[in-house]
C-alpha cells in the first residue's frame, strides 16, 4: 500500500478513535456515526470470515464434490430462517434444538471432569506431599480446603443461613471478596496498557508525516462541543425571553 | 463542610476520565523515567541466556500476539530482536497467530535498518501457520517439511540464514512471546523433549501462572508484561516503548490508589463530623 | 442415612468391579528367554481404552540397569525389517507407575517399565487390523547393551473409557438424586432459601413502571447451546411475565441471532401466560451485533439515550461486562447481574446493585418459577456441593494422614477417584 | 401437529444430547467421527444463524432509512461500514496480507475494525477507574477485605508501587510480589474454585434438564 493510503488510513483511524472516546464526555453525533459504522464493519468482518472459512470450504466445496451430507445441517440452518415468517416460525425449532442438544451433551462430562473432579483433586493433591512440605505450605493448603468448603456452603440453597450456618457462609463470603478484589486489581494494569497502546497510536498519528491528524481532529471536535453548547444556551435563553 | 465533602462522592466521572488521560498520555509524549525497581530475576535470566550465545547462533522467535496485546508484548519482541541483532545472532521468526503478521513486519522493517541486517541473510520470517501442535512436532525432525518458503514466498532452502539449520538440535534457543497458551506447547513439545532452552514473554495477567515452569527450569526466563519489557530495555541500554509504558502504568495505578484512598478518607471524615 | 451407606457401597463395588477388567499384562506374544545381553519378558499389547493407533509395551526392570540406561523402542509394520524409532527414554524416568491411568483400570508396579507408543506419529494413520512389531534396545552412553526379541500387537479401537468410570458414576448418581428429589418434591415440597438478587427483580420492574421507562435485558455473548444462555432465557421468561403484569416495557438487545429466536418465543409465551398477549411487541427482542465490542458500543449508546430504569445482565459475558454495567450505573439504572463467567464477576459485583454469582444464575429460573420439577434441580445442585464438601473435608484428613504414615495406596485411591482422565 | 411442532424437536435434543454425551465415554473411532461430524454441522448451522442476524440487522436499519425515523441518517453508516469490509474482502479473497504488504482488506481491518475494537476495549480503562472510585468504599468488613485485596494487587503490579511497599512495609520482610503470589495462590483460589465447582454442577443439572425435556419453555407454547 502506498504512502497516501497509509496517511488516509491514519486519519480514518484517528477520527474513529477520537469519535468513540468522545462518548466519555457525552453522547454526540460523532460517536453515533462511529457506533453505526462499527456495527456494519464488525458484521462485515464476521461476514467475510464466515464466507471464506465456512460457506466456501465447508458448505460449497463439499456440495460441488457430491458430498451431500452437509445438506442435513444446511437444512437445519435454513429452518432458522423461518423466523422471518411468523406463521411457520416454529420450524426454526428444528435448528436450535439441534444446537441445544449438542451443547448440553458436551457440557455434562466436560464440566464434571475439569471443573468438578479436577478442582477437588487440585485441593487434595498438594496435601499428598505433606511429609516434605513446610508448615507454612501445609497451612496454605488447609486454608484453600477450608475456604472452598465455606464458599460452597455460601451457595447452599437448602438451609436458611442463620446461626452457625450464617458464620460459615460468612467466611465463604470473605474468600469470595478476596477473589473479587484480587481479580479486579489484577486486571487494572492490563486495561491501562491497552489504553496506553491507543494513546501511543494517537501520538504517532500526531506527527508531521501524518499531517497532524490527531491535533486537527481533536481541535475540530472541541470546537463542535463549544459551538453546540453555546447554541444550546442561546436557544434556552431565547426560549426564556419568549415566555 | 459535610455537604461539600459529600459532593466529592458524586463527582462528575468526567473529571476522573480527564485525570486518567493526563496520567497515561503525558508519558507517551515524554517518558518521565520514574524509578523502575531493581530488575526481576526472570528478566535477567532471559537477557543473560541470549547474551551468552556465540555470534552466528540461531535464535528462534515465536511471536504469537495480535493487536489486542500489542502494548505489552510488542516492546518485548522489539527489544529481543534488537538484542539478537546486536549480538550478531541469526534470527528465525515463526508465528501461529494470524493477527501477528503485520506486527512482525513492523519490527523488522524498523530494527533491521538500525543494525544493517538483510532479510534472508541475517534473519528469516516464516509465514503464519494455523496448527501449532502439528508444526512444532514436524519441526522436530525436519523443519522444511512445513516451511518451504518464507513470508514473501521465497524458497528458504538456499537462504544463508538457514545454513545448517534443520531441526531443534541446530537451534541455540527458542523465545516465545505470546498472549495465548502457545508457550505451553513450546515448553511441552519442544523444550522438555529436545533439550532446547525455551524462554518467553507473556502479559502481566498470565505471568503468575508460569511460576511452576520457572521453578523447574522448563522456562529459562520470563518477561512479564510492560514491566518485563521495560526491564529488558534497561538491560539492553535502549529505552523504548516499554520504558515509557511502565511510566504510564505507574502513574495510572497510582491514580487509582489515590482516588480510592481519597474516597475512603472522605467517608471517614463525613462519618465523624 | 442408610441410604447413603448403600450408595457408598455401590460406588465402591463399581470401582472394584472396574479394576477386575483392568488391563492386566495381557501380552499377545511373549518373547522366549534370551542369552545374557537380552531383555526378557518384553510384551506388547493394544493400548486399552483408546481410539486405536497406540500400543502398550511392558517389560521388567533389568538387573544391570542404571538410571543412565537409555531404552530405545523400535516399531515396524512389516514382518521383517522396516524398523522405525518410536521412542527413547531414560530408565530412571519411566516405570509401571508412570502410565497415567487410575487404579481401577491399571495395575502397574515400579519393578517394570511401561510405555504407551503412539503409532500414528511414526506411521501416520494405520489401517484397521494392522499388526505392529516392536523391539526394545537398552544402551549406555550410546553403546547398545541389550536387546529384546521382536513381539507384536494389533492396535484397535476400544468401546469404553474405563479410566473415566468415576465420571460415569458421578453422572449416574446425580441423575438418581434428581429423580429422588422429584418424587420427594411432589410429596412434601422443597425448602429453598431466599436469593437476595432475585427478590430485587420485583422492585426493579416496579420502579421502571413508576418512571415509565423501559427495562433492558441482555443474555450475554454465548450461543444458545451454552448453559448460561439457556439459564438466562428461563429468567427472561419470569422477568417478562412480571413486566407484562405491570404493563411495563422490556427491550432485549441480542448478540446471537438464534438466542434472539428463542427469546422471542419465551417473551411471547410469558405475555400469553400473564394474560396480555395484545401488549406483546415482536420488536422487543432485536439483534444488535455478533461482534463483541460493536455490540457493547451500540448497547452503550442505547442505554445512554433511553436511560432505562432497570438493566439485567444474565448470561456469559466477556470484557464487555464492565463496558455495559458502568454505563448503566452512570445513567442511574437499577442493575441486576448474573453470570457464570467467573472472570467478570468482580466487575458486575462492583458496578451492579445485585449480582447472582455463578450457579445462582442457573438456580434463578427455578427459584422464580417455584415449579417442583425445577426446584428439584436445585436439590441436585446442593447434593453435588455436599459431595464436594464432604470429599474435601474427609479427603484432606485421609490424604494428610496417609501421606504422614505412608499409606500410599490409600492416598492413591483418594486422588484417583477425583481425577479426570 | 403436536408431533412435528413439539415432539420431534424434543426428540432431536434428546438424541443429539445423549449421543454427544456418550461419545465422551466411548473412545472408539465411531464416537470420534460422530463428534467431529456434529461439531462440523454445528459450525454450518451457526453460519446460517449468522445470516439470520445479518438479515435482521439490515432489515432494522433499512426500515429506519425508508421510514425516515429520527436519526435515520446514522443507519446509512451501518451499510457503509459493512461494504468497507466486504468489498475489499471480495477483491482480495479474504486475505489481509499478500507478498509481505497489506492488502485492501488488511487496510480496512487495521484502520477501521481494529481502530474501533481497540478503542472500545481501551475505554474499559476509564470505566475500571470510575467503578473503583465509586465502589471501593469501606462500608462493611466484607467491603474492607475486597478493598485490601484490590489495593495490594493494584499497588504491587507496578515498580513505583513496589518501591512504596518496600519503604512503608519493608520491615515485614515480605515483598509485595510475595504477598500477591500468596493471595492469588491461596485465598483467591479457594474463592474461585468454589464458584467453578458450583457452576460445573449447575451446568450438569441444567444440561440434564434440557436433554430430558424437563425444561422446555424455550419451545414456546404451541
Amino acid at each position: 500500500m502506498s504512502e497516501p493510503w497509509m496517511i488516509a488510513g491514519a486519519w480514518l483511524a484517528t477520527g474513529l478513535t477520537i469519535a468513540l472516546f468522545s462518548f466519555l464526555y457525552k453522547d454526540n453525533p460523532f460517536f453515533k456515526i462511529a457506533e453505526h459504522l462499527y456495527l456494519g464493519a464488525g458484521m462485515g468482518w464476521l461476514f467475510q470470515v464466515s464466507v471464506f472459512s465456512v460457506w466456501g470450504p465447508k458448505i460449497w466445496t463439499p456440495i460441488s464434490n457430491g458430498d451431500l451430507m452437509v445438506l442435513v445441517p444446511s437444512i437445519l440452518g435454513l429452518s432458522l430462517m423461518t423466523q422471518f415468517i411468523p406463521k411457520i416460525s416454529w420450524i426454526s425449532r428444528y435448528g436450535f434444538t439441534f444446537l441445544m442438544g449438542y451443547g448440553a451433551g458436551l457440557a455434562i462430562p466436560a464440566s464434571l471432569a475439569t471443573d468438578f473432579m479436577n478442582q477437588i483433586m487440585g485441593t487434595l493433591q498438594p496435601l499428598a506431599g505433606v511429609s516434605s512440605m513446610t508448615p507454612l505450605a501445609i497451612v496454605n493448603s488447609l486454608i484453600v480446603a477450608v475456604g472452598l468448603v465455606c464458599v460452597l456452603f455460601y451457595f447452599f440453597f437448602s438451609v436458611e443461613h442463620q446461626g452457625h450456618f450464617k458464620k460459615v457462609s460468612n467466611i465463604g463470603v470473605y474468600f469470595l471478596m478476596i477473589y473479587f478484589g484480587a481479580s479486579f486489581g489484577n486486571t487494572v494494569m492490563a486495561r491501562f496498557s491497552l489504553l496506553y497502546g491507543r494513546f501511543d497510536d494517537l501520538y504517532t498519528f500526531s506527527g508531521g508525516n501524518y499531517f497532524y491528524a490527531t491535533q486537527i481532529i481533536l481541535a475540530g471536535m472541541v470546537v463542535y462541543f463549544i459551538v453546540h453548547e453555546l447554541l444550546r444556551k442561546k436557544e434556552a435563553s431565547e426560549g426564556e425571553a419568549a415566555q | 463542610m459535610k455537604e461539600t465533602l459529600q459532593k466529592f462522592f458524586k463527582i462528575d466521572r468526567r473529571w476522573i476520565f480527564l485525570l486518567l488521560t493526563l496520567a497515561l498520555f503525558i508519558p507517551v509524549m515524554k517518558p518521565l523515567g520514574l524509578p523502575n525497581k531493581s530488575i526481576a530475576q526472570e528478566t535477567e535470566r532471559v537477557y543473560k541466556a541470549i547474551d551468552a550465545l556465540p555470534p552466528g547462533s540461531f535464535l528462534m522467535l515465536s511471536l504469537d500476539y495480535d493487536p489486542s496485546t500489542k502494548p505489552e508484548l510488542h516492546p518485548m519482541a522489539t527489544a529481543l530482536v534488537r538484542h539478537a541483532f546486536k549480538k550478531n545472532l541469526r534470527v528465525g521468526v515463526v508465528t501461529y497467530v494470524s493477527g501477528s503478521t503485520g506486527l512482525i513486519e513492523e519490527i523488522f522493517s524498523k530494527v533491521s535498518k538500525e543494525y544493517n541486517k538483510v532479510d534472508g541473510v541475517d534473519y528469516v520470517v516464516f509465514p503464519y501457520m494455523p496448527n501449532v501442535v502439528a508444526a512444532l512436532t514436524q519441526m522436530a525432525s525436519n523443519m522444511y517439511g512445513i516451511y518451504t518458503v518464507d513470508r514473501n514466498g521465497r524458497d528458504v532452502s538456499t537462504m544463508p540464514v538457514l545454513n545448517g539449520i534443520k531441526n531443534y538440535k541446530n537451534m541455540a534457543m527458542v523465545v516465545c512471546v505470546t498472549g495465548t497458551g502457545i508457550m505451553d506447547s513450546w515448553v511441552a513439545l519442544v523444550g522438555d523433549k529436545f533439550n532446547v532452552p525455551v524462554a518467553g514473554g507473556v502479559t502481566a495477567i498470565s505471568q503468575p501462572g508460569y511460576g511452576p515452569y520457572l521453578q523447574t527450569g522448563q522456562l529459562k526466563g520470563l518477561l512479564g508484561g510492560m514491566k518485563g519489557a521495560a526491564e529488558y530495555e534497561v538491560l539492553l541500554g535502549q529505552p523504548g516503548k516499554g520504558t515509557s509504558g511502565i511510566d504510564a502504568l505507574n502513574l495510572g495505578n497510582l491514580l487509582v490508589l489515590v482516588l480510592i484512598l481519597t474516597s475512603n478518607i472522605i467517608l471517614l471524615v463525613v462519618k465523624f463530623l | 442415612m442408610t441410604k447413603n451407606k448403600a450408595l457408598h457401597l455401590a460406588v465402591l463395588f463399581l470401582f472394584t468391579a472396574g479394576s477386575a477388567f483392568a488391563a492386566k499384562p495381557a501380552a499377545v506374544k511373549k518373547a522366549p528367554a534370551q542369552p545374557a545381553a537380552a531383555i526378557t519378558g518384553f510384551a506388547a499389547a493394544d493400548m486399552p481404552y483408546d481410539v486405536g493407533g497406540a500400543a502398550l509395551l511392558r517389560w521388567p526392570v533389568g538387573h544391570a540397569e542404571t538410571p543412565d540406561t537409555v531404552y530405545t523402542v523400535f516399531a515396524s509394520t512389516v514382518e521383517n525389517g522396516g524398523w522405525v524409532k518410536a521412542d527413547e527414554f531414560k530408565a530412571a524416568g519411566n516405570s509401571g507407575k508412570s502410565v497415567d491411568l487410575p487404579f481401577w483400570a491399571w495395575d502397574g508396579s515400579s519393578s517394570e517399565h511401561a510405555l504407551k507408543v503412539d503409532l500414528n506419529a511414526a506411521f501416520g494413520e494405520l489401517p484397521a487390523g494392522t499388526v505392529v512389531h516392536f523391539k526394545v534396545e537398552s544402551s549406555v552412553n550410546g553403546v547398545v547393551t541389550a536387546a529384546s526379541e521382536p513381539v507384536s500387537a494389533e492396535p484397535k479401537g476400544n468401546w469404553f473409557r474405563l479410566d473415566r468410570l468415576n465420571n460415569v458414576v458421578l453422572f449416574v448418581v446425580l441423575v438418581g438424586v434428581f429423580f429422588w428429589a422429584v418424587s420427594h418434591a411432589k410429596r412434601k415440597g422443597l425448602f429453598i432459601r431466599r436469593i437476595a438478587g432475585l427478590d430485587a427483580i420485583d422492585e426493579a420492574i416496579g420502579r421502571a413502571t413508576e418512571m415509565g421507562k423501559p427495562i433492558y435485558y441482555t443474555t450475554g455473548n454465548q450461543p444458545i447451546s451454552y448453559i448460561g444462555t439457556i439459564a438466562s432465557t428461563f429468567i427472561l421468561g419470569e422477568v417478562s411475565k412480571k413486566v407484562a403484569q405491570y404493563d411495563s416495557m422490556i427491550q432485549v438487545p441480542h448478540y446471537d441471532p438464534v438466542v434472539m429466536t428463542v427469546c422471542k418465543e419465551v417473551v411471547k409465551q410469558s405475555y400469553l401466560e400473564a394474560g396480555r398477549p395484545d401488549s406483546y411487541r415482536d420488536d422487543s427482542n432485536f439483534f444488535v451485533s455478533q461482534d463483541q465490542f460493536s455490540f457493547a458500543a451500540s448497547v452503550d449508546g442505547l442505554i445512554a439515550r433511553e436511560k432505562p430504569a432497570a438493566v439485567f445482565f444474565m448470561g456469559y459475558f466477556s470484557a464487555e461486562a464492565l463496558l455495559l454495567a458502568e454505563v448503566g450505573a452512570a445513567n442511574g439504572a437499577i442493575q441486576i447481574a448474573g453470570t457464570d463467567a467467573e472472570g467478570q464477576l468482580p466487575f458486575f459485583f462492583t458496578a451492579c446493585d445485585y449480582t447472582l454469582i455463578g450457579e445462582e444464575l442457573y438456580a434463578a429460573g427455578a427459584y422464580l418459577s417455584k415449579e417442583p420439577m425445577l426446584l428439584s434441580a436445585l436439590k441436585v445442585q446442593d447434593f453435588g456441593k455436599l459431595v464436594v464438601m464432604l470429599a474435601v473435608l474427609f479427603g484432606t484428613v485421609i490424604v494428610m494422614l496417609g501421606a504422614k504414615f505412608h499409606w500410599d495406596t490409600l492416598v492413591n485411591v483418594v486422588v484417583n477417584v477425583f481425577k479426570a482422565y | 401437529m403436536k408431533l412435528i411442532k413439539k415432539t420431534i424437536p424434543l426428540a432431536i435434543v434428546f438424541t443429539v444430547g445423549v449421543l454427544t454425551l456418550l461419545s465422551y465415554y466411548v473412545p472408539h473411532k465411531v464416537a470420534v467421527d460422530f463428534v467431529e461430524t456434529v461439531s462440523k454441522w454445528e459450525n454450518i448451522v451457526m453460519a446460517f444463524a449468522f445470516m439470520l442476524g445479518l438479515i435482521s440487522l439490515f432489515r432494522t436499519h433499512y426500515g429506519k432509512i425508508t421510514r425516515q425515523v429520527p436519526g435515520w441518517g446514522y443507519s446509512i453508516f451501518v451499510f457503509i461500514g459493512f461494504l468497507a469490509m466486504v468489498v475489499p474482502a471480495i477483491v482480495t479473497k479474504g486475505r489481509t496480507m499478500e507478498a509481505g504488504s497489506i492488502t485492501a482488506l488488511g487496510w480496512s481491518y487495521r484502520h477501521i475494525y481494529n481502530a474501533l475494537a481497540g478503542t472500545m476495549f481501551a475505554v474499559l480503562a476509564f470505566y475500571i477507574v470510575s467503578t473503583a472510585y465509586r465502589s471501593f468504599r469501606i462500608k462493611s468488613a466484607q467491603a474492607f477485605v475486597l478493598f485490601v485485596a484490590a489495593f495490594i494487587l493494584i499497588l504491587g503490579k507496578v515498580p513505583l508501587g513496589q518501591l512504596i511497599w518496600d519503604k512503608v512495609l519493608g520491615w515485614t520482610g515480605y515483598t509485595v510480589s510475595q504477598v500477591i503470589g500468596w493471595i492469588m495462590a491461596v485465598p483467591a483460589v479457594a474463592g474461585k474454585r468454589g464458584i467453578m465447582i458450583g457452576i460445573a454442577i449447575g451446568a450438569v443439572v441444567t444440561s440434564f434438564k434440557i436433554i430430558f425435556g424437563i425444561e422446555k419453555q424455550y419451545l414456546g407454547r404451541d
